[in-house]
C-alpha cells in the first residue's frame, strides 16, 4: 500500500508522492522523509497506519522494533535526532518490558501500560485531523474576499476635547515654571477685568474712537460691571494698549486703541 | 444628502458603509452613520432585506463573530485570487497543528501544546499567529512559573468566516476513522 | 463556477473583483481574473455596462488615473465617515499652556506668551486655536513690530459652557491650594 503524503516531499527536485515500500531508502531521501515527521507521535501514528495495527491493542514488540529501526536509520544518516525521539524510544521499551512482567493475580487489575501512549496517540491524531480541516476552511485573504471599496474621507472638523481641568493644570504648570508669577493669583475679579479688556479692545477695532461714557451702559449694567469696565480701561491704559485723550478739561474723554494712527487723535 | 429619511435611503447608506468597510461591522457600529436616528430592530430588518436583495449576486452579506460584512460569493473567489499572483503563504503542518490545539483546547499553555504534539513549540509559530491577531494571551495558569494561557481571538473567527467557536468543524476521533482505513 | 461564460457571469466576476480590490485596477489587472479569456474591447464594454447599472445606487464605478474603482456616492461619504470618528488627537502641553495664558492673561501678544512660558510659541498652535475660533486678534500693541493682541472669543466661552471668563476656575498657587482646597 502506497501511503499518500499529506505534504510536499521533494527528492532531487522530484515530487515524492508516496513513501517507498522497500525498507532501503537512500540516506539523502531518508533525511527529507524523516524530517517530514512532526515528531515521535507523528512517526508512531504513521507506523501504526502503515502496518495496519490496532491502536486499541497495540502489539508493543512489533511497534517498538519498527520505531527503533527508523530511529537507527536516522542516526546512521547522521541526522540531528531530536531528543524527543530518544525519549520516546525509552518510553516504548519501558511499556514493552512492563507488559512482559507476569501480573500478580492478587493485586487489583493494573492499568494497561499502553493506556497513556494510546491516549496521547489518539489525541494527537484528532488534532492532526482538526488541523487539516481547519486549513480546509475558507480563510480571509484566501477563499474569502471582503468588500472594501473606496470612499472619500471627508475631513470632518474634529477638534481635540479640552476640559476646564486641563486648562487649569496647564495654567498651573505655567505658573510653577515662571518665577516672576510665583505669587501671582488670578481671582474671579481679575478674570473679569481681563475679559473686559478684550471687550474694550474689540470695540475699539470696530469704532476707532469711542467716547468714554459710551463704553458704559449705565442703565442696564449693574455697579459691579461698571467698576469692572473702569478697571479694564485703567489696566489697558497702564499696559499701553489704549490711549485716553481729552482736548480740554470737562470736554468728552475719548478712547482709542494705542495702535490707531495718531492723526485720528482729537477728532 | 441630508439625514436619510426613507427606507431606500437608509439601505443605500447601509450598503455603502458595508461595501467600503473592509471588516465586519457590529450592530453598534452600523448604527453610528445614522447618528441616533435608527432603532436596532429597524437596522436588523434592513440588514436582512439587504442580505436577501444581494442573494445570487456577486457579493453576499454574511454574519461573522464581530458583525456583518460583504464578501465575494465563494465561487467567485478563485477568479479574484488570480489578480494577485503571489498566493498567500500556507501555514506549515506544525503551525496548523499548533493553531488547531489552541482553537479546540483553549485556553492552553505552551506546555499543553508541547504535550499534545510531543515536540517543542517553535516560538516563531506562536509569534506569527499573535501578529496576525489570531491568538492572544488570556491569562496565566496558576502553576509554578505561571505560564501564559493562549486562546483564539475574534479576528480568528472572522477570518475563518465563523460566528462562534461552536461552528468549527467537529473533532473526529481516531476510532471513527478506523472503520475506513482505505481513506488513508 | 467554472470559467465565466455568459456576460452576466463575467460582470459578476468584474463586480466582485472591483468591490474587493481596495485600490483602482487597470485594464491589464482586470483582465487577469479571466486568464486570457477576455478581449480588452469586451472588458471596456462590460465596465461601461456595470457603470450604468450602478448609476443612482450606493456606489459608483469611476475611472481614476490608475484605473477603475467602485467608490461610495459622494453624498453618502459623510455617513461613512461617522463610522470611524477619528479619535481627536489631544492638544500638546505647549498648546494647552498657550491657551491657558491667553484665557487668563488676555489680551496678550505672542511675545507675552513667550515671556511667560520661556520658550518660543509655535505659530501652528496659535493658528489651530484661531481656526477653531477660540481666540482672535483684538488689536495691536503699540510697541516695535506692532504685535497682535490675542484674546479668547465668545465661541471659547460657549464651548467651555461659560457665560463669562470669571466663571473659569480662579487660579492660585499650588501651595495655597493645598491649604485651602475648598476655595477651588
Amino acid at each position: 500500500m502506497a501511503v499518500q503524503l499529506a505534504f510536499d516531499v521533494r527528492i532531487y527536485g522530484e515530487q515524492l508522492d508516496s513513501i517507498p515500500q522497500d525498507l532501503y531508502i537512500p540516506p539523502d531521501a531518508l533525511a527529507v522523509y524523516l524530517e517530514a515527521f512532526e515528531g515521535p507521535l507523528d512517526l508512531l501514528l504513521y507506523l501504526i497506519r502503515k502496518h495496519n495495527l490496532d491502536i486499541l491493542d497495540i502489539p508493543m514488540a512489533q511497534l517498538t522494533s519498527q520505531y527503533m529501526e527508523y530511529v537507527e536509520k536516522m542516526r546512521e544518516s547522521r541526522l540531528e535526532l531530536a531528543a524527543e525521539y530518544l525519549l520516546m524510544s525509552a518510553m516504548l521499551i519501558e511499556i514493552k518490558s512492563r507488559m512482559l512482567l507476569p501480573k500478580p493475580e492478587t493485586l487489583e487489575q493494573e492499568e494497561d501500560p499502553r493506556a497513556e501512549l494510546v491516549r496521547r496517540l489518539m489525541e494527537y491524531e484528532a488534532i492532526k485531523l482538526a488541523a487539516e480541516r481547519l486549513d480546509a476552511l475558507p480563510q480571509a485573504g484566501r477563499e474569502i474576499q471582503v468588500a472594501r471599496a473606496y470612499y472619500e474621507h471627508i475631513a470632518e472638523a474634529s477638534w481635540p476635547e479640552v476640559s476646564f481641568d486641563e486648562l487649569m493644570v496647564a495654567w498651573q504648570s505655567v505658573l510653577k515654571r515662571a518665577s516672576h508669577f510665583q505669587h501671582h493669583r488670578v481671582g474671579r475679579a481679575e478674570l473679569s477685568v481681563r475679559e473686559h479688556m478684550s471687550l474694550v479692545l474689540r470695540r475699539l477695532q470696530q469704532e476707532s474712537l469711542v467716547e468714554f461714557t459710551q463704553l458704559f451702559d449705565v442703565v442696564n449694567d449693574g455697579m459691579p460691571k461698571l467698576v469692572v469696565y473702569f478697571l479694564a480701561i485703567l489696566e489697558l491704559a497702564r499696559e499701553g494698549l489704549v490711549r485716553i485723550t481729552q482736548q480740554v478739561a470737562f470736554s468728552p474723554i475719548y478712547l482709542q486703541a494705542a495702535d490707531t494712527p495718531a492723526t485720528l487723535q482729537g477728532t | 444628502m441630508s439625514e436619510p429619511q426613507t427606507i431606500a435611503e437608509m439601505k443605500q447608506v447601509l450598503e455603502a458603509v458595508l461595501l467600503t468597510a473592509g471588516e465586519p461591522l457590529s450592530l453598534e457600529m452600523l448604527l453610528r452613520p445614522f447618528a441616533g436616528g435608527m432603532e436596532r430592530a429597524t437596522l436588523r430588518m434592513l440588514l436582512d432585506e439587504l442580505r436577501q436583495e444581494w442573494q445570487g449576486r456577486s457579493m453576499e452579506l454574511v454574519q461573522v463573530n464581530s458583525g456583518w460584512r460583504f464578501q465575494a460569493r465563494a465561487d467567485l473567489a478563485p477568479f479574484i485570487v488570480r489578480l494577485n499572483p503571489e498566493r498567500p503563504a500556507r501555514y506549515s503542518r506544525a503551525a496548523l497543528e499548533t493553531l488547531a490545539i489552541i482553537a479546540y483546547r483553549q485556553p492552553v499553555t505552551r506546555g499543553d501544546i508541547e504535550e499534545i504534539r510531543g515536540v517543542v513549540v517553535n516560538p516563531n509559530i506562536m509569534r506569527q499567529f499573535m501578529e496576525r491577531n489570531w491568538i492572544d494571551i488570556v491569562g496565566q495558569k496558576e502553576v509554578p512559573g505561571r505560564p501564559s494561557l493562549y486562546a483564539t481571538t475574534k479576528t480568528f473567527l472572522d477570518d475563518f468566516g465563523l460566528r462562534s467557536l461552536s461552528e468549527l468543524p467537529p473533532m473526529q476521533q481516531f476510532t471513527e476513522q478506523e472503520i475506513q482505513p482505505d481513506l488513508l
